[in-house]
């Protein structure tokens, strides 16, 4: 290459000079470059100390540190109770006093034995809740506007002490009632000795499902049916929610158990249901059936059990009754139990019905027989007609044929605690006997009764215990709370019922309230828990229990006189007596084994231990959580056949069979599809649609968070054009619902799924106006049949 | 030679001494739309990347899309103008500078794009203070660095005769910074002689880096387990892919400013005919890795990767995958390979499509996969959000408004090169020429 | 050293996730909204999954609970540029430095199981919900990478509690994470798979044992036992 | 050097911008340490009494630390005493005159406190949020002294308004790896 650059460039002529000023150019660019780094490396640190300061979460959002202590409790979401331990942090002492940060199964308790289900776990949320009722409510102006004024304790009490006061004087002490959730037990049972002493018979539960009305009807054993589903090593269950409902972590638990808690063996559970819901989902086996014919379903694999001479003939000799022919029967016909699976429920028939086919039941039936000790179980919430008398019945008899009443693996009865009850009040002076002995109110349906029709009696005040009927129930209707005179809520949230109260009064969660559980739904252990409170109550939370006390004092004599105790805990700890005194059982001491519910070590005797004084005993309960009694004798008929005839009253079946679908019929012309609702356990209890994490898990088998949703078989949304999330509109007779589609295989062809405890008008900045409540489509009596089209 | 060659070049200084009103126009324009995407990402930065379309599980999306596509679009300059100049390829005078500079700016951008996507800007820096080599980010980090020096080192360098000779024509601020940048250049032959064998070593150097660079990117992908990323193809894929955008990217810049500054004198329709023929050989390549990419997935038929694959061919990307298919290849290929379409207006066209395919390319890579992963029921969905394509603009302004002011501060085309070719190339080819043929026999 | 693993029963559980809810409030995990729900930025280090198979009336339904499978040769820990997530081979956790993290998500990207976490937005509860928080476990900020860690601070003060008693941590039931606690169907155990004499090592050699993604390689610390039949009789 | 010479126009005006660059060079430097500084700066604490460590832990009244910062070998926090701990030895403020009082300030202000159950205590040292630091772990097992990491507070007159030790994480490990503790990062972090 030759010099280029010669010709034109002005610059030439400078090269020699330039060497000379080399050293300050060299210099020069060495100092830009210094700087240039330096302001590099300065304005990058001073962006990152600027972004470092954006980013950060302020020192002062950091929870907080404190000494930890454990404290048992009880949970409070739903009826089952579980033992609960709470981490807590702080004290008294501490500026932000104390605080709890997580809830956990108390190992030592028999029922959970150390687990929580998912609302128990999110317990935390209920409790720190931003939605709480924080101090006394009163409704100014018209009720269920919404307008509310802010009272004092003292003034809510003296508002409904002169309330019940001037009732009382009227005569008109009767038309009290109180409807409970049933999860708080001590407030229950202090509220129901108020209304005795006060003169009112109406303590009414609100319970979602009626699956002992089986027991009941033919045991005449009043709600305490109990599984053995650990000793079972096959399991019908006919819609029974055990994943979802009931008592779900006993339930689960036990399932765990029968399923590989023990060496080389394995139940099987069936589970004969409409819609493929978690527990069939586990199930080894789904039997899909058409919705609201389970009950014909259970007859029909009895007419099987009988057929093929599977059934226990020497139990059902002995211990049934009607099996051969019903009571009065002059006939000299055969027409009793034998005689009516054999002209009504022939498997081709039931299978019509059901949707089953006749080897399926032939199968079931052999299986049930053979693979004892085998149970047969019903429960959850029917929703269609009056069917579920008839089902539990229906399911009831399969476990008279085969026997399994009082047996290991089989129906048992929950043995009652020794506890010192105490002492019956009589019905005081002031009140005619008359007005004490008219029916009490038993059910949700037959107070609305009383308030619609004043049957047997109008109904003049009313007491909610953490009741929402408004939203729960069927049987009553918005306008039914209107009609009561003067309503007062113990809630803890907002809920639709509360907000046509009277008077709100701010319920303790259960961190914040003694409490007890003397019964566990369907766990055949005698034991009782006890919670003590963990946190002060929060806001001007009050207990309810603490209330009813309170309200008590304010009466004179006869009423106040019933309650010598200023505290709930007074009155608790009288109770725990007769623990003491007890020969058997013993304080929660080791962790629980499942191996207690074997039959040979239920046999043991268990004698009690011995604990000093009674204070000392009293402590070693509260810091343990409860007491046990892990005997349980098998084969005592009289314990568990308690109707008058002492034996299993299969009779009592045919009063039931009128409800049955068999007989159903009606033009459903338009709604070609079944409605079949269930419940996600995720909205489980009262309040769980409030909860945030709850809200992160509703689903069926498939979580859909935050929303309502339909489940649509896949073949059936695509003859109607549905896609999965698409909206789409279900219709009954009744209402019109817009939610979302979920396509589901595990949704039969003919049957849409929707979940309830969404669809809250109330309750919440999280619950209110989310997803639908799918209750809406079964108001006044409409059919459970509907139509879906794309929104 | 001699004869009037101020007169005859002038026309390239006119983009540097010359501004019309259109010029600012532009530039406000593109500064409109910089400080757009500035409000964009300052709302991005204030309350967290939730203001994207992204999610779980689609984690990458536009950003890190746009990072594969920016950098590939680097390619364009220093490679090409790097193998030109290898080959001696004497049309490339008036081509080099002005593909350099697009690899310079446009790798600000691509590098930018990771800044984006990075959940904790204000930790950046820890790349290179916890650096961990294991990963292939780290690759990329110090791959992308090391391109953007030397490429600018490249630029720079060649641009420095240049510089000088601008430095003599301008007055004002502009002169300090011209004499600081021309380094004292004179011209001398001793000059000449080390700035032939600068550019010769750099030449060489920066083109392994810019095949490693784009390899790196695509390992980002290859170097995880997840369906049709592992590839091994990857590499050489990515690589193709980005001299392909580079290209039609380059095409692109040479037909705006020859219409804007006149340039046909320089940019002639050779230039574009030559660019356009290699243009085609990139297409082919390009069907030749993407089919068999696609046909080894397919045989291979494990059903995760088919999960992706369908995704792509007949489900939600079916529309981005086959547009991709058709402005990659049918479009391109179509105009490229007749004579007669092959005109400049022609190649533009195939210059936009082939940008839109590559950018197309990049995404259906990038999203069907984290849509599909292995867990198959862990879907998503991804659109962008109004962030993410502000951003997007404001990048492409980005790029633009640096390259018009560099437009506007240098020229563009290589003015000292072009020289050179006239007084010296034209005799030495004719020398090299005759140096390939047998020596003539006397008589 | 121990080598911290889980197994998870798939017989027995019923897919209620209880330990979803466990680990949230355990991990100070911020509630989220149904519209970044919708968007799929829910935040749960355990994940109970759902896989419906077969159509009616044959539909299979099973649950797998996922959770990060802290494997031995994670994918993740490999391409993070900055060492932000890492494998403690001293316990076998595989580690999530916030701190350190820059937020690109390649690991998310990498991890075939999904089971990081991305925060799209500051974690916010309401002023109400703030004191229950867990005060052993750091609240993220936005813009970084969150993981199950097998309630590493349980096994802080495990650590500390085992150090004062002069011994090792038990290999079982001293340390255990929210999750396996909480489940209802016992479905879960935990402990150290090193120790060959404990109840989990006995379990891991059952027959129904698997990992989930085996073929790949990474060695999941989380062992999954399949569903069992019924046999007749 | 000519006037007619460029190049050594250029060249003098290169000398004349040395100084700007050295400015320049100098201000970028200055901008990082102030940004650097800006991070690591932590304002004065303040403390509602003006506690004396060295008159409570020396001579005749010598208190052991873990008297008053009692759970420093049980929890994770070392815990700072309030009015119940206070009182304990100075239950005799609360039958004191105001005028014997007046005299002594800081003690009629722990009266103060004390009627109100509370001291507002300011926090010197504090860890971030997603460290795991326990007192009891480095105290009781690894036998810390409180000087390590908390300078000499015995000597103290007055309250310290700043940490004595930039306790970061640098210091962390060198310490850990001097006294070979673990340096596992999930040991630490959480």
């Amino acid at each position: 290459m030759t010099s280029g650059g010669k010709n034109n460039q002005r610059g030439a002529t400078g090269a020699s000079s330039g060497n000379e000023h080399a050293v300050a150019r060299r210099d020069f660019l060495k100092m830009v470059g210094l700087g240039t780094a330096a302001l590099g490396a300065g304005s990058a640190v001073g962006l990152g100390a600027a972004a470092q300061a954006l980013n950060v979460v302020p020192q002062e959002d950091f929870p907080e540190h404190g000494p930890e202590s454990r404290i048992v409790s009880l949970c409070g979401l739903c009826p089952a109770r579980c033992g609960t331990i709470v981490r807590k942090l702080g004290s008294d002492g501490l500026k932000r006093g104390e605080w709890a940060i997580k809830v956990e199964g108390n190992p030592l308790d028999p029922v959970n034995q150390g687990a929580l289900c998912p609302v128990g776990q999110a317990a935390l949320q209920l409790v720190y809740g931003p939605d709480r009722v924080r101090s006394p409510l009163k409704c100014v102006g018209e009720r269920g506007a919404g307008n509310w004024q802010e009272i004092s304790w003292d003034e809510a009490i003296a508002t409904i002490k002169a309330k019940l006061a001037d009732l009382r004087t009227g005569g008109a002490a009767h038309t009290v009632a109180a409807l409970s959730s049933g999860t708080s037990e001590l407030a229950g049972r202090l509220m129901a000795r108020f209304l005795d002493v006060y003169g009112s018979p109406n303590f009414i539960f609100e319970a979602d499902a009626a699956p002992s009305d089986g027991q009941d009807i033919t045991q005449g054993i009043n709600g305490r049916v109990a599984y053995d589903f650990e000793n079972a090593r096959y399991i019908l269950s006919f819609g029974a929610p055990m994943f979802e409902a009931m008592s779900p972590v006993r339930q689960m638990r036990a399932i765990g158990e029968f399923r590989g808690g023990w060496e080389g063996r394995r139940g099987k559970l069936v589970q004969i249901e409409s819609r493929m819901s978690a527990t069939a989902a586990k199930a080894d086996e789904w039997v899909p059936v058409n919705p609201g014919t389970e009950g014909v379903l259970a007859l029909g694999i009895a007419n099987a059990l009988v057929k093929y001479n599977l059934y226990d003939a020497a139990f059902v000799a002995a211990h049934v009754a009607g099996f051969d022919s019903w009571p009065g029967n002059e006939s000299g016909q055969p027409n009793g139990f034998r005689a009516l699976l054999s002209q009504e429920y022939d498997a081709p028939k039931v299978a019509e019905i059901t949707g089953v086919q006749v080897e399926t039941i032939t199968r079931l039936a052999h299986e049930f027989a053979i693979s004892g000790p085998s149970l047969a179980v019903a429960g959850g919430r029917r929703f269609t007609g009056g069917t579920a008398a008839f089902y539990s019945v229906a399911v009831q008899a399969l476990n008279a044929l085969a026997g399994n009443i009082e047996k290991p693996g089989g129906v048992l009865t929950c043995p009652v605690p020794p506890l010192s009850w105490w002492p019956a009040v009589k019905s005081s002076a002031g009140v005619k006997p008359e007005a004490v002995a008219k029916p009490a109110l038993d059910s949700v349906k037959s107070l609305a009764r009383a308030v619609w029709e004043s049957q047997p009696y109008k109904i003049n005040a009313l007491f909610l215990l953490g009741a929402n009927p408004l939203f729960s129930s069927l049987d009553f209707p918005r306008e039914t709370i209107t009609k009561v005179p003067f309503v007062v809520s113990f809630a803890s949230q907002l809920d639709e019922t509360a907000a046509y109260a009277d008077l709100v009064l701010p319920e303790c969660s259960s961190l914040e309230r003694w409490e007890i559980r003397t019964s566990s739904p369907g766990f055949a252990v005698s034991s009782v828990a006890v919670g003590s409170p963990v946190l002060a109550p929060r806001y001007e939370s009050r207990p309810c229990a603490q209330v009813v006390l309170d309200l008590a004092h304010a009466f004179d004599g006869d009423v106040a006189g019933a309650f010598p105790w200023t505290e709930p805990s007074q009155a608790l700890n009288e109770l725990l007596t007769g623990l003491y005194e007890s020969p058997h059982g013993e304080i929660f001491t080791e962790r629980f084994q499942t191996e207690y519910l074997r039959p040979e070590i239920r046999a043991w005797d268990w004698p009690a231990r011995k604990y000093g004084s009674r204070d000392d005993f009293v402590k070693r309960l509260l810091a343990h959580g409860g007491w046990v009694d892990p005997r349980y004798v098998y084969g005592d008929y009289r314990a568990g056949l308690k109707a008058p005839s002492g034996k299993f009253e299969l009779p009592r079946l045919l009063a039931t069979e009128a409800s049955s679908p068999i007989f159903s019929g009606g033009d459903l012309s338009g709604y070609p599809f079944e409605l079949c609702l269930f419940q996600p356990i995720a909205l489980m209890g009262r309040a769980s649609a409030n909860l945030p994490y709850l809200q992160e898990i509703v689903g069926g088998p498939q979580v859909w968070p935050w929303d309502s949703f339909v489940e649509i078989n896949p073949k059936t949304a695509a003859s109607l054009g549905i896609e999965n999330g698409d909206w789409v509109i279900v219709q009954s007779a009744a209402a019109k619902l817009k939610t979302r589609a979920l396509l589901y295989a595990g949704a039969m062809p003919n049957v849409v799924n929707l979940p309830l405890g969404q669809g809250h008008t109330a309750l919440g900045r999280w619950a209110k106006g989310r997803g639908v409540n799918p209750l809406e489509l079964l108001a006044n009596g409409a059919a459970p049949r509907v139509r879906v089209s794309k929104a | 030679m001699q004869a009037e060659p101020r007169e005859q070049d002038s026309l390239l200084f006119d983009p540097v001494l010359k501004t019309g009103k259109l010029y600012y126009a532009v530039l406000f324009l593109l500064i409109c739309t910089v400080l757009w995407g500035v409000y964009a990402y300052v709302t991005q930065f204030e309350q967290g990347l939730g203001v994207t379309g992204l999610n779980r599980p689609v984690y990458w999306g536009f950003y890190i899309t746009n990072f594969v596509f920016f950098v590939g679009i680097s390619h364009a300059g220093t490679l090409i103008s790097a193998i030109l100049r290898l080959c001696q390829a004497e049309w490339r005078r008036p081509i080099t500078r002005l593909a350099e500079t697009i690899t310079v700016m446009v790798l600000f951008f691509g590098a930018g794009n990771i800044l984006l996507d990075l959940g904790r800007p204000d930790r950046v820096l820890y790349v290179f203070r916890y650096s961990h080599f294991t990963s292939p980010l780290m690759w990329d980090v110090i791959s992308i660095t090391t391109y953007l020096f030397t490429s600018t080192t490249y630029l720079y360098v060649a641009m420095i005769p240049d510089i000088a000779l601008l430095r003599d024509r301008t007055g004002g601020w502009r002169r300090p910074i011209y004499t600081a940048l021309a380094l004292g250049w004179t011209g001398s032959e001793r000059q000449h002689r080390t700035l032939q064998v600068a550019i010769a070593i750099l030449a060489v150097v920066v083109i392994p880096i810019a095949v490693s660079v784009h390899t790196v990117v695509s390992w980002v992908f290859a170097m995880t387990i997840q369906p049709m990323w592992h590839s091994s193809i990857f590499g050489p894929y990515f690589v193709a892919g980005a001299i392909y955008s580079g290209i039609a990217a380059l095409l692109l810049t040479m037909a705006l400013l020859r219409k804007v500054y006149h340039l046909e004198d320089y940019l002639k329709e050779i230039h574009f005919d030559y660019l356009g023929e290699l243009l085609l050989v990139m297409t082919l390549l390009w069907l030749y890795f993407t089919f068999a990419e696609y046909i080894t997935t397919y045989y291979g038929h494990d059903p995760v990767e088919m999960a992706v694959f369908w995704e792509k061919i007949t489900g939600r990307y079916a529309a981005f995958f086959w547009t991709m298919v058709a402005t990659d290849f049918v479009i391109p290929f179509a105009i490229l390979c007749n004579r007669k379409t092959r005109t400049i207006p022609g190649i533009v066209v195939a210059s936009i499509s082939v940008c839109i395919g590559m950018w197309l390319e990049r995404f259906t890579i990038v999203v069907p996969t984290l849509i599909n992963p292995r867990l198959p029921w862990a879907r998503g969905l991804y659109f962008p959000s109004w962030v993410e394509m502000s951003l997007f603009a404001a990048f492409l302004a980005g790029f633009i408004l640096l390259y018009t002011i560099f437009v506007k501060l240098f020229p563009i085309i290589s003015i000292w090169e072009m020289r050179e070719g006239r007084e010296q190339a034209v005799a030495e080819v004719v020398d090299r020429i005759k140096s390939y043929l047998p020596e003539e026999t006397p008589g | 050293m121990p080598r911290w693993g889980m197994v998870i029963d798939l017989d027995k559980c019923t897919g209620c996730r209880a330990c979803m809810i466990a680990c949230k409030q355990e991990n100070n995990i911020a509630p989220s909204t149904q519209d970044q729900a919708d968007r799929g930025r829910l935040i749960s280090w355990m994940n109970v999954l759902t896989v419906v198979e077969g159509d009616y009336p044959n539909t299979r339904v099973r649950f797998l609970p996922m959770l990060c499978q802290q494997c031995d040769k994670p994918p993740c820990v490999r391409v993070c540029p900055v060492g932000a997530t890492y494998k403690s081979t001293q316990q076998g956790i595989v580690g999530q430095i916030y701190p350190r993290c820059i937020g690109c998500r390649y690991c998310a990207s990498a991890c075939p199981y999904q089971v990081k976490y991305f925060n799209w937005f500051p974690p916010q509860w309401p002023d109400e919900l703030k004191p229950p928080r867990n005060p052993d476990v750091a609240i993220r900020p936005k813009g970084v990478i969150e993981k199950c860690t097998f309630c590493v601070q349980r096994l802080q003060k495990a650590r500390d509690q085992a150090a004062i008693e002069k011994r090792q941590v038990r290999s079982e039931g001293e340390y255990v994470p929210a999750c396996v606690e909480s489940c209802p169907a016992k479905a879960m155990y935990f402990g150290d798979l090193e120790d060959q004499t404990t109840e989990i090592a006995k379990i891991t050699r059952s027959a129904r044992a698997f990992r989930v993604m085996e073929e790949l390689g990474t060695e999941p610390n989380v062992i999954y036992l399949k569903e069992g039949e019924w046999i007749a009789g | 050097m000519s006037k007619s010479d460029p190049i050594g126009r250029l060249a003098g005006r290169l000398v004349r911008w040395r100084s700007a660059a050295v400015g320049l060079a100098l201000l970028g430097g200055g901008l990082a340490l102030l940004a650097s500084a800006c991070l690591r700066y932590t304002p004065a604490v303040e403390q509602p009494i003006a506690f004396d460590h060295h008159r409570h832990v020396s001579g005749k009244n010598g208190i052991a630390c873990t008297s008053c910062h009692e759970t420093v070998e049980k929890e994770t926090f070392a815990g700072i005493p309030q009015p119940d701990t206070c009182m304990s030895c100075h239950r005799i403020i609360k039958r004191m005159t105001a005028a014997k009082l007046a005299a002594k300030p800081e003690l009629a202000k722990l009266k103060d406190f004390a009627a109100a159950g509370w001291i507002p205590w300011n926090r010197v040292y504090g860890q971030p949020d997603y460290v795991f630091f326990s007192h009891r772990r480095h105290v009781v097992i690894g036998k810390v002294e409180c000087a390590t990491c908390h300078g000499d507070m015995t000597s103290l007159t007055s309250p310290p308004v700043r940490p004595a030790i930039n306790q970061s994480m640098d210091w962390c490990m060198n310490c850990h790896q001097q006294r070979q503790a673990s340096t596992d990062c999930i040991s630490c972090h959480k």
